[in-house]
């Protein structure tokens, strides 16, 4: 080994010092928004996230659950209710878009909210409606507050949680 | 430190070799084993790749056939089940570096103990195919070594790929599930349910 | 000499830190040398191709992505690619261009991501924390023109999904410059490493010969001098009208394999910025039935796509109606994740298993699928 | 209530944990505020949601800011991450390497396939919910969860653990015969498992 080799490798791990002065990249997740490189604001309106359902409007024809890959939508005859209505099952959910492509009034929706966790799996099947929205800003979503639905023995379904007609802003 | 090219001292062993792709065209290559291996047949597709349909004891010498040609590459080894014809259908994809060209080579054999001669001598890489299509259809292949437990463990049912396996059923039985939205789920392969 | 050992058999895998994803591996050693191999797949088993089966031709677009995950757009691509055939669609050149994007992006990122790999492999852990970091710029970039982060959804047949946001061409050359600005400094630190050379030199060595009579594909046979890509010897998407090089090396050691990703992220991002530039106007999708109402005339098609792997095929099968008949995958892995490996590991160290898995860059859930 | 159905007091009929826990004493909450700052997580990438794991681990997102590393050994890891789906055949393994994690162990269900099978509800070889085979403590839905939602879950996790209210080891070993039971109809066990049944001390 010569002399240059020796000098080379003694002063080349200090070239690393030059990344003392960048900037960092971490996204401090619960302090710190998650921006892209131009410094917009993640996710966008673009993403596949959790679905809101607009109840005046959907016509209830099922298409959504027939294009569904997962099976994860069902629809529930509500009592009360003249229409069927979508219930969505995120432990099937693959979060593909395909049900928002489909509908034919566009009242099914995917919001940008993604993050959805629970200490239990029965929370994970409930009835989109706009109540969601009132998590939009943080984009998490409390599944236990949605409204949700428990089957009887009669074949229909009663609300337990939440006011599908509420109006959220 | 990485030169543009460096000399490899530290290593040397056995599998060394060039290999120059030869250049032989589909058609040409198929009318060639045509002429060696009686009942077989060919045709050309529009996108310019050849399939050829040959019986089930000549898959050996219409491999090593191509193989001499050129069709160096064992790109797959794929099995359908064909229940309605009682059959299952081999399709051996071949692929020539030097022409660029894909050939599908089609062959039958019965779906009752299913069994065709195994192509390992001729292509390595059939190996792999041949251990999996043992295991999901249940064909075997005399003269493969290697046809051990690959993907599935402590499995008990019939080969799971065949069309009779009905997975929903299973699942429903094993996982125990719900079914949500049943008319969805697409109509039966077997011999009596239609199409 | 080596009867002078003891054999020790150990299973390396699938709860292990040096293997890549869930993959097993049984490994027979005398003293610190492997003396027989035995990979064991299976962990990632989900039964796609009987999942295919049991859903429509379009249900299927959302599946097809989990088979590969660090690399999921070309099997969107090559299932597309087969039903367009059998179906006879002629997909817009806008598509096209997009697509090509799409998959340039996704190899950047499945060869970062790689690349990180082989770096944690030799203990050298600065180097996934660089490339991992740099990747997620890339999957902002998919976030928002696809609306997923990981798995895209976004390349069907007939064409792709929406159309790009107007603000994302720009976005996308800035990404590259980043990611061009930060190659060099990935070359310093692991290429020019002498840890680099002592592990990588000469490592897993095989030829063309030996590596097409076993079924090597993409750059692992790329770096033994060949030069096949799939996109150059059968071209798809809109890589006809793109200029680029194919990457080769000739050493077809462990060393070149990585040389040949790290030069394939600069071809990328080439290839991306020709396509960025030369962008068509104009549709984007071609006419294709209603999701419900998509048939497939009976027909069979194997589509090919280079991945960032090796090669990814698609062998469709239609009888007609509403569901696929027989849908079989070939992912690249399947190849050189079993058989080669098999091979190509005894008489190496059992300390190089990691990293000879990781510079063939097997893919585990694409051979279980 | 049947006689299968879990029992000890820890689940109620639904199989959602109540609220009344064990009490504490001072050093084991003062030990459970520690433990929740320092954890370390298993390296077991068992399904796809692996993909996501080395983007939050490293530089982009930094999971060390919330002391969790990650482990490559059973014995010294703290959390389970299920990744994802679960083949039968990774069940066995998962199975196996949770009962070699020592107590208190934490397991998070990461992915919609964790719930209820996800988008592999009809594989023949795919686990529907991972809570019947193990106890979960946080199940996060998503497809795949992006890494604010790793990262939701664990300062939830954190929380649970300093009120005392992660405790799914716990019901692992109260109600073991529930889970023994559940995976016996799934997978065989070898026979060079460590046979003794867990015990709750």
């Amino acid at each position: 080994m010569n002399m240059s080799n020796v000098v080379k490798r003694t002063v080349r791990p200090f070239r690393a010092l030059k990344f003392l002065g960048r900037k960092p990249h971490t996204v401090r997740i619960p302090h710190e928004q998650h921006n892209d490189i131009e410094g917009d604001p993640l996710p966008t309106e673009r993403y596949r996230g959790v679905h809101v359902n607009n109840w005046d409007e959907c016509i209830s024809c099922g298409l959504c659950a027939m294009v569904c890959p997962c099976d994860a939508i069902e629809m529930v005859q509500i009592e009360g209710e003249a229409k069927v209505r979508p219930e969505v099952s995120y432990g099937r959910c693959c979060f593909c878009g395909f049900c928002e492509d489909v509908c034919p009034k566009d009242s099914l929706h995917l919001t940008s909210n993604h993050t959805m966790l629970d200490t239990s799996y029965d929370t994970f099947v409930f009835l989109p409606t706009p109540m969601l929205r009132e998590f939009e800003k943080e984009y998490r979503v409390e599944p236990a507050l949605l409204c949700r639905a428990r089957k009887k023995d009669d074949g229909k379904a009663e609300i337990i949680v939440g006011d599908p007609y509420r109006k959220v802003e | 430190m990485v030169e543009d090219s460096y000399d490899l001292t530290k290593r040397k062993d056995e599998r060394s070799g060039e290999y120059v792709p030869e250049d032989i065209p589909a058609e040409r290559a198929a009318d060639e084993v045509l002429k060696k291996v009686p009942g077989a047949e060919s045709r050309k597709r529009k996108d310019g790749r050849v399939e050829l349909n040959v019986p089930s004891t000549s898959i050996g010498s219409v491999m090593s056939e191509f193989k001499r040609m050129g069709y160096d590459h064992f790109v797959a080894l794929t099995c359908i089940d064909l229940i309605k014809e009682d059959m299952f259908e081999m399709v051996y994809h071949l692929w020539s570096y030097g022409a660029r060209t894909h050939v599908y080579v089609k062959t039958n054999i019965p779906r009752e103990d299913p069994s065709i001669e195994s192509v390992v001598e001729v292509f390595r890489t059939a190996v792999t195919y041949e251990r999996e299509i043992k295991e999901m259809f249940g064909v075997d292949f005399p003269g493969n070594q290697r046809l051990t437990q690959f993907i599935l463990e402590d499995w008990e049912g019939p080969p799971p790929m065949r069309k009779d396996f009905d997975s929903i059923r299973y699942v429903q039985d094993k996982f125990d599930i719900k079914v949500r939205n049943p008319k969805g789920l697409p109509p039966k392969w077997t011999k009596e349910g239609g199409k | 000499m080596m009867d002078d050992f003891k054999v020790t058999e150990i299973i390396f895998g699938p709860q292990h830190p040096g293997i890549h994803g869930n993959f097993g591996t049984r490994l027979e050693l005398r003293g610190d040398l492997v003396y027989r191999a035995r990979m064991v797949p299976g962990y990632l088993h989900r039964a796609f191709e009987k999942l295919m089966e049991q859903r429509t031709w379009m249900q299927n677009v959302a599946i097809v992505p989990r088979i590969c995950v660090p690399d999921p757009d070309v099997n969107e691509m090559a299932y597309s690619m087969a039903v367009e055939n059998i179906m006879g669609l002629e997909v817009p050149d806008r598509a096209n261009y997009i697509r090509t994007i799409i998959l340039e992006l996704s190899r950047i990122s499945a060869h970062l991501m790689g690349l990180g790999g082989i770096g944690g492999a030799i203990g050298l852990y600065t180097l996934p924390m660089w490339t991992n970091g740099d990747r997620d710029y890339i999957l902002d970039l998919f976030e928002e023109l696809t609306g997923g982060r990981v798995y895209h959804i976004f390349i069907w047949p007939g064409g792709v999904r929406w159309d790009i946001p107007d603000n994302w061409p720009r976005k996308v050359n800035k990404v590259l410059d980043h990611i061009e600005a930060r190659l060099p400094e990935y070359y310093s630190l692991f290429f020019e490493s002498k840890v680099t050379d002592a592990r990588l030199k000469g490592l897993a060595r095989f030829d063309s010969r030996w590596a097409v009579d076993h079924g090597v594909t993409g750059p692992n046979l790329r770096a033994t001098g060949l030069e096949v890509d799939i996109r150059r010897m059968e071209p798809y998407a809109a890589y006809e009208d793109i200029d680029f090089k194919v990457i080769t090396r000739k050493e077809g050691d462990g060393l070149a394999r990585t040389l040949v990703r790290w030069y394939e992220v600069r071809e990328s991002i080439r290839i991306i910025r020709q396509a960025v530039e030369d962008m068509p106007s104009g549709e984007i999708r071609a006419k294709t039935p209603p999701p419900l109402a998509f048939m497939v005339p009976p027909g069979d098609h194997f589509a090919r796509v280079e991945s960032s792997k090796g090669e990814y095929g698609y062998y469709v099968v239609s009888k007609g109606g509403k569901f696929p008949y027989r849908v079989h995958v070939r992912g690249p892995s399947f190849t050189h994740g079993i058989d080669v490996l098999e091979q190509i590991l005894p008489g190496n160290e059992i300390s190089d298993v990691a990293l000879i898995t990781g510079t063939l860059d097997v893919c585990p859930p694409d051979i279980d699928r | 209530m049947s006689d299968d159905e879990p029992k000890g007091g820890l689940l109620d009929q639904n199989g959602i944990p109540i609220t009344n826990l064990p009490k504490r004493g001072f050093v084991r909450r003062v030990a459970d505020w520690a433990s929740a700052k320092s954890m370390w997580l298993l390296w077991y990438c068992t399904g796809c949601g692996a993909v996501e794991l080395p983007p939050s681990f490293t530089s982009r997102y930094d999971m060390e800011r919330y002391g969790i590393g990650p482990m490559a050994t059973p014995r010294q890891a703290d959390i389970f991450l299920i990744t994802g789906y679960l083949s039968v055949k990774t069940l066995k393994r998962v199975v196996r390497s949770y009962e070699q994690m020592q107590d208190p162990k934490y397991v998070l269900g990461h992915g919609s396939c964790t719930i209820d099978g996800g988008m592999y509800w009809d594989s023949y070889a795919t686990i529907k919910d991972v809570g019947l085979y193990i106890p979960v403590d946080i199940y996060i839905a998503g497809c795949m969860p992006r890494p604010e939602a790793i990262f939701h879950a664990f300062e939830k996790l954190q929380s649970m653990i300093k009120a005392g209210e992660a405790n799914g080891w716990r019901r692992y070993k109260e109600n073991y015969q529930y889970y023994r039971k559940n995976q016996d109809k799934v997978f065989k066990r070898g026979p060079d498992w460590a046979l003794e049944e867990p015990v709750l001390k």
